[in-house]
């Protein structure tokens, strides 16, 4: 006979509420009319993750190993690492709600006839929000599932819907849904790399679950255990674009809407690291010396890749992307620090660098002219002439990601170099540290062309920004400047979040 | 409210302040500006009255916490060298404003823009100096960067924002460089005595060797970039000539000091052991430096970057008063980074009101100038002197004590820098012969002598000069104790000892 | 003989997917080169799950075929839109996104 | 060196059979998905790589898989397969030839070195527990066992699929469905507009394709009375799509070109 | 030791005027060289106030000193700015405040067409103040600031006419000259520290026989370096020739009288160091020895009489150099001919400028003849000067000159041969080029090839040439009788050294010299005598060409120096810009290009991403298994 298992619906709420808006928004695209949709659609998305971020509050202190049975985890870093992509999913989705970054009609052949009908009525692809809050339920639970499967489904739950929103700009179409192609050929790629991993895991200890893995550790020889780690790992290093399972990420960022590449970039980064965190301190724990050596090796190759191609990139969402290679490299310094400090470090450099990359995200969004937006670097030319709010904004961002004190990014990148160096990972920091002076190279070269440089004649013009798009880009800057400069109640919410249940 | 607080929030209040002004009354802006510098200046002056010079531990000394996560404190408090080096830059910031008054007009922002940052720039000047805990001083040193980074790049002339980039990218690499072993201190002090950035508790650290001076090394280089020692020097003529006059009398001046003032408050203070290990290989880049710079110096055309070899010649001189690590060297270069400041002032004021008269930064352009304009020549002259380190002059004081501290310990490297001062004269004779004297070059006629606004501001800087030479006793007797401490804390004792008298 | 032997086929197929990705360029082709690679983990679950004697193995394959439905239906999808826009189904034409 | 021997037990000699039979048959389908141009060749062999799994499954105490395996898999997604190749054009080909420099000899060496080094490592592979075999997992029957498992230990994962599953169909809608953008025309409003045109030469509705072509087909236009080819015959998709053949050849030919 | 209040207004009051004439710019102009001359006058008077008082005292305290402030005080380092006046300084201060005071009345007239006559003043003011202030100050470190202060002051006079590019190089190379000698000065007081902890003479003399000899030579040597840059000896004399591109009351005041005798100074200043520093003082007296010799025969071929009397000045140093390398006894005729030769130097100087006034500022010796009736009371004055410097009794020449010949000889053995045939030889050779100016530019033909006759000079300038003809005539009498300057400033140069044995009788060495003496000017009266032509000959000795290129001094200094500094400094620009500028650029290249390279791999191509991610997870596996296993 079956047992009737016990959910533990409390701690398990803030996801249930977030799939529930998405169902809910299913709903809502079937039986509610075009006029409204879009309005509906925006104010469910942001109920729903105003909500779940109040049940993520009410449950901060609740920890537990068998709300899901053994599938799901909530423990302090789990609550946190929902709460950040949240919070991000929150400020992204004003992006998201902005004008005209959805195609109209993806099923109609970009340039046909049928599109041009399809923009003429002003229509737009309102699924975009339940995809939406399906991948953001997919992202609160990667970070928490604590067996194999559900982390896999998980990984496809958040994965599925983002391949879908990549391919949906409503610009240079083509491009985006290439993007969409390539997105969706190398995640199923890494998906079967993950799968094949997690069987040898499941050989190895008999079980699937991380901590059953973690137990199993030393009752058979490591072999099993090392192509389980390795091939896991392949597919989890792609999540977070490390090198080399990087390649995806600038094709996609570019191709990518706007917002989703800003959504992309702050949230997936976040339910990555979360359950690489938690995979690596958890599960992997006791065979640390198989897999830090190569992490280590990993992190450093991804930030100095990510630096050093990010100086030949033309293209201001691409640099972005290499960016946030450079960054997940920083972030693998976190991991490889296996300690509490390294934790708590991480949990702070995503939330610092999440805002900072949506925002950076949010601002390439209102940089357009006629045809669209311009992502070339060359056209950015005099940016700061034009428009000196933007251009700041923009500059002091990048100078964030440059890491100069003052701003989020240092803090972070000091508490994760700091926590690196403790674990007498040296290296990681002199690399970490060369590829900052490196990466602060085209950072500077970016500011040099915004404010330094004459505008051209066909230069861009910048939109004035609408009402969603301000709330989130002010939002997420403001954050980013108060954790640069008063970073220590963060610090210590990282601190004090900075548990996982063993 | 603490004054030394005071001293470092006030341009930031005053920055806030101006924002407030319409950017369209320039005129306003300036005068504002001038009057917030000139009363953090007053301010800065009461900070050395109430200074006590008989104790040597930190003064005004406050500690917030700021970051408890780490052990972050917003600590402030100055010794004798801090004191004197904030001094140099409260009081040199108003006479940059009233010597410059017209330079922020050609820039690609707005008046307003430049004041904000000049005042901010202040601001993180004061910090850095009186920093007492080794993040905020980080914060400030690399901060810091970046008002200047636009200063050069948005007022500057010439190649100008290649120039600020050259600048920003060799600091922030030195700053990185810095930044690693920072985090080592903080590891290292975690696993000893608990984690904290405070600088006494530091200086208690034991590390091992090998640790040491690795860290050093992280330290040192981005002292020996912002120095600029050779062979890390190449980004300051580039800066200099881009930068208009007023930003480089604050990078030269003050900014660079950064580097020496680091070198004794956290190379010293923080690795005595392997300071002592590189000392040798430091005393030689600095006699390179003295040497190079001056050589450099003698070969070049423009007058600004004249003027920034000639500094990196001195900055020689004052890195190796700080590793001869006798009381002598060390008091006379915390002396040499004052009056270097001045006397650079001096020079890179005056070169600009003749280069913005002339249009031309070219040393060939001019010629004649004591017959058109006697004032500026004259100006010109003494800055001139003092660059050289005529006795009677206030560099001369500091330039000797290096040289004779430094003879006591390494007798060879205070030869060679010796010789220095023959090349000073060359390099700043040959522009003197060729702006001041020779006939009136064509487009000089009808140049215009310094007006009152002009002549206010250089007299304060012309009179320090010469004071400071005659008298640098008020000075010493700040710098004196302090710099006694730091010989003996780095683990060395005078080789000619005290001399009953 | 090995039940190991069912493993040494898993890596030989999955080896197999993994390089068909690589070699071929129709889209569906690459794709169906996947799910041999999903195929191939599936093998290896369901022959661990004998090994270990639990039935955990066997579950997981039989999500990973839900997940591959769910999977093929989307990709299939985003095929199928880039087919209409660009008449082609070779990855390769699909390389506007570079450098 | 390396040793195949892994200590996880043996199969009965049926098994064995079966395995040596349809194993290899598996790889050389598998590798003949690489080798062959057609992409619904290489969608029959997965076809058969996948059955020979189903059959692999069920000899190994895994019925219900083996079962979901031909249903799901072969039946169901192969199938989707199938209808999307049907859709691009089920005899485009591939060209074989490789187009960027230097990726085949990388891949194949890769390929070589990737399955050599998986096979040595699991050569080496040690458990240290014994295998008992599933027979007392399956007591109940193998699909009662998934059943406990799957509603019991992983009941939440098998919830979270069914988010998988909305998005997979939204996807398909969102990226296949055409919305309605105006109101389709029926047969009705179709005639009124013929006869609104400006000449009433369609009027009578266009000729049908291929009715007097030599060739009984599609892709080929009508031959109006007057001998010439009528374009607007063929479907406007096969227009569109370029699929059609000139029809100039097919046209009656006049009787000066005859004499010649 | 009695201190004296006085001291500093010696200092401060020229100091002063100096700084309110230049302040006070063009509305001075009426009175400043009025207010010059006093000041100059008032020091004078001061000096002699304090000369009488010195005197008054018994001989123990004669010395006074004034402590104005601590100037440097670091460790163990420390310098009072305090002034010491004693029988050595006195000399100096009376010789200085008097000719200067003298030329600076001259300057009145001389400089009276000249628009920048008050900042001429001004800069003599600033030359007096320094002077005093080197022969003022009680420890080297001060003594260094007046000795720079005098090479600025001889930097802006040299240069007051700098509008001639010549005039402004000519500065600049006194300037740099004498920063190489200052090298020297640095050094010693450097070595004088680490060796005494102290660098004042009074407390370097007390602790003297602590010191090591090798100390004590390092310290002679770089004090000797010093004095050869101040002082004009070879090697370091070639910037005095061009020296003379300033207004000629300053050759006769710095580049005569007072500045060039500085080193002599230092070196006597010095003794304690030299007396025990054999190697350091032969070293002064070969480059006494050399000197005399290298100037006098430059002064043979000189056309341009100010550069003849420069030359001659570099030789007369010499005598006074290698007199101080001879011992106790030579530091005081050093400091007698030091006296004598400011006197008729200066006048003769004078004289030329005179000459130089009346036949519109030409130079050129050539140009000149039979001027003497022309300018007979500069005639007479010159020819005082002329008979002193050659050493015929009973003009002040003789007497200082004779002593220095004599104790040269009484060294004894090869050494004093060699010394006493240097200084004959000397004499002899400055005999013949001192009757050559005279003949050429007072006597025989006319030859300036204008129709404007020269014409005597204004009395302001007449007047302070025949004072200073008084000195010359009288100053050696004076200073000799019955040794008073010896015993004068016995208490400084260390009286306990006994003197030489007389090898030679003086009478001897005054009628070898003397013979030496008449056989130069027969020599020079025989070849010029007659009709000159107006230009130099074309056709002459090697030994001619090389004096007239100053002994190729300055080719040598440049091809050794000037042209590999020039070559230096142009390969470092370059090194520079492409070595270690190049080196950080490069480092920004190849990050660029390695970015570029690296870019390619992203060719767009979704085959070769998942390539590279199975190479990727190949390399993982293999790594770890390689690592582990």
């Amino acid at each position: 006979m079956l047992v009737a298992p016990s959910l533990g619906y409390l701690v398990l709420s803030p996801m249930l509420i977030v799939f529930a808006g998405a169902v809910l928004g299913v709903l809502v695209e079937a039986f509610m009319g075009k006029t409204h949709r879009a309005a509906v659609q925006f104010t469910i998305s942001v109920g729903v993750l105003l909500i779940s971020l109040q049940q993520l509050w009410r449950i901060r202190d609740i920890s537990s190993t068998t709300a899901a049975v053994d599938s799901v985890t909530i423990d302090k870093a789990g609550i946190f690492l929902q709460a950040t992509v949240v919070l991000l999913a929150l400020i992204a989705v004003f992006l998201i709600a902005d004008q005209d970054n959805f195609v109209a009609q993806a099923s109609a052949v970009p340039g046909s006839n049928e599109e041009a009908i399809a923009l003429q009525q002003k229509n737009q692809q309102t699924e975009i929000f339940p995809l939406f809050l399906f991948a953001v339920a997919g992202m609160m639970l990667f970070p928490v599932a604590t067996d194999l499967i559900t982390l896999f489904v998980a990984l496809e739950v958040f994965s599925l819907p983002l391949y879908l929103l990549a391919g949906l700009s409503r610009r240079k179409r083509l491009l985006s849904q290439e993007a969409a192609l390539k997105y969706f050929l190398l995640g199923a790629y890494a998906s079967a790399f993950f799968l094949f991993g997690a069987a040898f895991l499941y050989g190895y200890a008999g079980t699937i679950s991380i901590r059953g893995i973690s137990a199993a550790a030393g009752s058979a020889n490591d072999v099993l255990l090392l192509i389980g780690i390795v091939f896991v790992s392949v597919g989890l290093l792609f999540k977070i674009s490390a090198v080399p399972f990087h390649s995806w990420t600038p094709d996609v960022y570019q191709g990518a809407p706007t917002p989703i590449t800003a959504f992309m970039a702050a949230c997936t980064k976040v339910a990555a690291f979360g359950a690489i965190l938690r995979i690596f301190y958890v599960g992997f724990a006791e065979a640390q010396t198989l897999w830090r050596p190569i992490i280590t090796v990993i992190a450093i190759l991804t930030m100095v890749v990510g630096s050093v191609v990010a100086i030949a990139q033309r293209d201001v969402k691409r640099m972005l992307a290499y960016s946030s290679i450079a960054h997940a490299g920083f972030l693998l310094s976190g991991v490889v620090a296996l300690n509490k400090d390294g934790l708590a470090a991480s949990l702070f450099y995503l939330v610092a660098y999440g805002l900072t990359t949506l925002a950076a995200f949010g601002i390439i969004g209102l940089v357009r002219d006629s045809t669209g937006e311009v992502t070339d670097l060359n056209r950015w030319i005099g940016l700061g002439k034009k428009s000196p709010l933007i251009g700041s904004i923009f500059a002091f961002l990048l100078l964030s990601f440059a890491g100069i004190p003052l701003t989020s990014g240092f803090i972070g990148k000091f508490a994760i170099f700091s926590a690196a160096y403790q674990s007498g990972n040296i290296a990681i920091v002199v690399a970490g540290v060369l590829s900052s002076a490196i990466a602060a190279f085209f950072y500077v070269r970016v500011i040099i062309m915004i404010f330094f440089t004459d505008p051209v004649n066909d230069s861009v013009s910048v939109i004035i920004p609408s009402v969603k798009s301000k709330i989130s880009i002010s939002i997420a800057t403001v954050s980013s400047i108060v954790i640069g400069i008063a970073p220590s109640a963060l610090l210590t919410a990282a601190n004090n979040f900075a548990n996982f249940i063993k | 409210m603490n004054l030394l607080t005071l001293v470092g929030a006030l341009p930031l209040v005053g920055a806030a302040l101006i924002y407030l002004i319409p950017t369209k009354d320039s005129e306003l802006v300036k005068k504002f500006a001038l009057l917030v510098t000139s009363l953090v200046a007053i301010a800065a002056i009461f900070l050395a009255v109430g200074f006590d010079k008989s104790i040597t531990s930190l003064q005004y000394a406050q500690s917030y916490s700021w970051i408890p996560t780490f052990n972050i404190n917003f600590a402030l408090g100055i010794d004798g060298i801090s004191l004197v080096l904030i001094l140099l830059s409260t009081i040199l910031v108003p006479i940059v404003i009233l010597a410059t008054w017209n330079e922020s007009e050609g820039g690609r922002w707005s008046v307003k823009t430049f004041y904000v940052l000049i005042l901010i720039l202040e601001t993180m000047m004061v910090g850095v100096f009186a920093a007492s805990d080794l993040f905020l001083f980080y914060v400030f040193f690399e901060a810091m960067l970046i008002p200047v980074y636009f200063l050069i790049g948005g007022y500057g002339t010439g190649n100008r924002s290649a120039a600020a980039v050259k600048f920003l990218l060799y600091s922030l690499f030195g700053g990185l460089l810095m930044l690693a072993s920072v985090i080592g201190l903080y590891v290292i002090a975690g696993n000893q005595i608990g984690a904290t950035f405070d600088l006494t508790q530091l200086a208690t650290l034991e590390i091992d060797n090998q640790t040491e001076n690795f860290l050093f090394l992280g330290f040192f280089i981005a002292f020996a970039i912002k120095a600029p020692l050779w062979p890390f020097h190449t980004w300051l003529p580039d800066a200099a000539k881009s930068a208009t006059p007023g930003t480089s009398v604050l990078l030269l001046g003050v900014l660079d000091k950064v580097g020496t003032y680091g070198m004794i408050r956290f190379c010293l203070a923080l690795f005595p052991d392997a300071s002592k290990t590189f000392t040798p290989l430091i005393i030689t880049l600095s006699v390179i430096s003295i040497i190079y710079g001056a050589f450099m110096a003698i070969g070049q055309k423009d007058i600004k970057g004249l003027i920034a070899f000639t500094s990196i010649s001195h900055f020689g001189f004052i890195t190796m008063g700080i590793f001869a690590m006798t009381s002598q060297g060390m008091s006379g270069a915390n002396l040499y980074m004052v009056n270097h400041g001045f006397s650079t002032a001096a020079l890179f004021l005056v070169a600009g009101w003749m280069m913005s008269r002339r249009n031309s930064s070219t040393i060939s352009d001019f010629g004649g100038l004591q017959r058109v304009t006697p004032v500026m020549a004259w100006s010109f002259f003494i800055a001139g002197m003092s660059g050289l380190a005529l006795p009677g002059l206030s560099s001369f004081v500091s330039e000797f004590l290096v040289l004779v501290g430094t003879y006591t310990r390494y007798p060879v490297a205070a030869i060679i820098g010796t010789l220095g001062i023959v090349l000073a004269a060359l390099y700043i004779l040959i522009p003197i012969q060729k702006t001041l004297h020779g006939p009136i070059t064509e487009g000089n006629e009808n140049m215009k002598d310094l007006n009152l606004r002009e002549k206010i501001s250089i007299a304060p800087v012309i009179a320090i000069i010469v004071v400071m030479g005659f008298y640098p006793k008020p000075v010493l007797d700040l710098i004196n104790p302090t710099s006694a401490k730091v010989v003996v804390d780095a683990g060395y004792s005078d080789p000619i000892a005290e001399v009953n008298k | 003989m090995a039940i190991a032997n069912y493993l040494y086929l898993s890596a030989i197929l999955f080896t197999i997917g993994a390089i068909g990705v690589v070699v071929r360029r129709n889209s569906i082709v690459v794709f169906m080169c996947i799910e041999l690679m999903l195929n191939a983990a599936n093998l290896a679950f369901v022959t661990f799950a004998r090994i270990n004697s639990n039935l955990e193995g066997q579950v997981i394959a039989f999500f990973t075929m839900v997940v591959a439905a769910c999977e093929v239906v989307v990709g299939l999808a985003i095929i199928v839109t880039i087919y209409r826009s660009r008449r082609t189904a070779s990855v390769d034409d699909a390389s506007l996104l570079k450098r | 060196m390396i040793n195949f021997a892994l200590d996880v037990g043996t199969t009965a000699a049926p098994e064995s059979y079966l395995f040596y039979f349809l194993a290899p048959l598996s790889v050389l389908a598998a590798l003949g998905m690489l080798l062959v141009k057609k992409a619904v060749h290489s969608a029959l062999l997965l076809a058969w790589v996948m059955v020979s799994l189903a059959i692999f499954y069920i000899a190994q105490d895994a019925l219900f898989l083996g079962i979901v395996q031909i249903v799901v898999y072969t039946g169901a997604v192969m199938m989707l397969f199938l209808f999307i190749l049907m859709l691009v054009g089920v005899d485009t080909s591939d060209s074989l030839e490789e187009n960027i420099p230097g990726l085949r000899p990388i891949s194949i060496v890769a390929a070589i070195g990737f399955g050599g080094l998986l096979v040595t490592l699991i050569g080496r592979a040690t458990f240290g527990r014994p295998v008992t075999g599933l027979a007392a997992a399956n007591s109940e029957g193998n699909a009662f066992g998934i059943a406990e498992q799957l509603f019991t230990r992983y009941v939440f994962a098998f919830e979270v699929v069914s988010a998988l599953l909305i998005t997979a169909a939204i996807g398909a809608m969102v990226l296949g469905h055409s919305q309605k953008t105006r109101s389709s025309f029926a047969q009705r409003d179709l005639s009124i507009a013929r006869f609104r045109k400006d000449n009433l030469k369609d009027a009578a509705g266009l000729p049908g394709a291929g009715v007097y072509a030599l060739h009984n087909a599609v892709d080929v236009p009508a031959l109006l009375p007057t001998g010439q080819a009528a374009p607007t015959s063929i479907s406007k998709v096969l227009q569109a799509r370029g699929d059609m053949i000139e029809s100039a050849t097919f046209q009656m030919k006049s009787d000066e070109e005859e004499e010649k | 030791m009695p201190t004296s209040e006085n001291l500093l207004w010696l200092i401060a009051l020229p100091l002063f005027s100096s700084a309110i004439l230049l302040l006070a710019g063009k509305r001075a102009n009426s009175w400043g060289h009025v207010m010059g001359t006093i000041v100059s006058a008032s020091t004078f008077t001061i000096g002699l106030v304090e000369f009488f008082a010195m005197q008054s005292r018994p001989e123990e305290s004669r010395a006074v000193t004034q402590k104005l402030f601590t100037w440097i005080s670091v460790g163990s380092f420390n310098v009072d700015a305090s002034l010491l006046l004693d029988q050595l300084s006195i000399c100096f201060v009376l010789l200085i405040t008097g000719v200067g005071t003298l030329i600076h009345v001259y300057s009145i007239a001389y400089m009276s067409h000249d628009l920048d006559r008050r900042r001429f003043f001004a800069y003599l003011n600033l030359f007096i103040a320094s002077m005093l202030l080197l022969v003022l100050g009680d420890s080297y470190l001060n003594l260094y600031v007046g000795w720079e202060g005098v090479g600025l002051a001889s930097y802006l006079l040299i240069g007051f006419w700098n509008q001639k590019p010549a005039y402004a190089t000519a500065a600049k190379k006194a300037f740099v000259a004498n920063r190489v000698g200052d090298v020297g000065l640095s050094l010693a007081i450097m070595i004088a520290f680490a060796t005494f902890g102290d660098v004042s003479f009074a407390g370097m003399k007390e602790n003297v026989d602590q010191a090591s000899s090798t100390q004590l030579t390092a310290i002679g040597l770089m004090l000797l370096l010093a004095a050869c840059g101040k002082s004009a000896q070879f090697p370091l004399q070639s910037w005095l020739g061009d020296a003379m591109a300033g207004p000629t009351p300053v050759s006769a005041l710095i580049h005569a009288a007072t500045m060039v005798t500085a080193g002599v100074y230092l070196i006597t200043r010095s003794n304690f160091v030299f007396d025990e520093a054999p190697i350091a003082q032969l070293m002064v007296l070969i480059i006494g020895g050399i000197t005399l010799l290298f100037g006098a025969i430059i002064g043979t071929a000189k056309d341009d009489i100010k550069k003849a009397l420069a030359a001659s000045t570099m030789s007369q140093i010499g005598y006074m150099i290698l007199a101080t390398g001879l011992g106790p006894i030579g530091y005081a005729f050093a400091i007698m001919h030091l006296l004598t030769h400011g006197f008729f130097k200066a006048s003769m100087f004078l004289g030329a400028g005179s000459v130089m006034h009346g036949m519109k500022d030409e130079v050129n010796m050539r140009k000149y003849g039979g001027i003497g009736k022309f300018m007979p009371i500069t005639a007479i004055t010159f020819g005082f000067g002329y008979l002193a410097i050659i050493g015929v009794p009973p003009f002040a020449g003789f007497y200082s000159k004779d002593k220095i010949i004599e104790t040269a000889f009484n060294e004894g053995g090869m050494k004093g041969l060699a010394l006493g045939l240097a200084t004959l030889l000397g004499a002899m050779i400055t005999a013949f080029y001192m009757t050559r100016v005279v003949i050429l530019t007072f006597f025989g033909n006319e030859r300036w090839g204008h129709k404007d006759e020269p014409h005597e000079s204004p009395a302001l300038m007449l007047i302070p040439i025949a004072l200073l003809s008084v000195g010359s005539i009288a100053s050696g009498y004076i200073l000799s009788r019955g040794e008073a300057l010896v015993h004068w400033l016995e208490p400084v140069v260390n009286p306990l050294k006994e003197h030489h044995e007389e090898l030679l009788p003086p009478i001897v060495v005054s009628l070898m010299t003397l013979g030496v003496v008449a056989i130069g000017v027969t020599v020079a009266i025989l070849k010029y005598r007659g009709v000159q032509a107006d230009h130099a000959p074309e056709k002459v000795s090697v030994l001619t060409k090389a004096a007239r290129r100053d002994l190729y001094q300055d080719d040598f200094n440049e091809a050794t120096l000037m042209r590999p500094g020039q070559v230096l400094v142009r390969n470092l620009l370059n090194i520079d810009y492409l070595v270690i500028d190049g080196l950080v650029r490069s480092v920004g290249k190849v990050s660029v290009t390695a970015g570029n390279q690296l870019r390619t791999l992203q060719n767009g191509y979704v085959r070769s991403y998942a390539l590279l991610m199975v190479i990727g997870a190949l390399a993982l596996i293999t790594t770890i298994w390689v690592v582990t296993a």
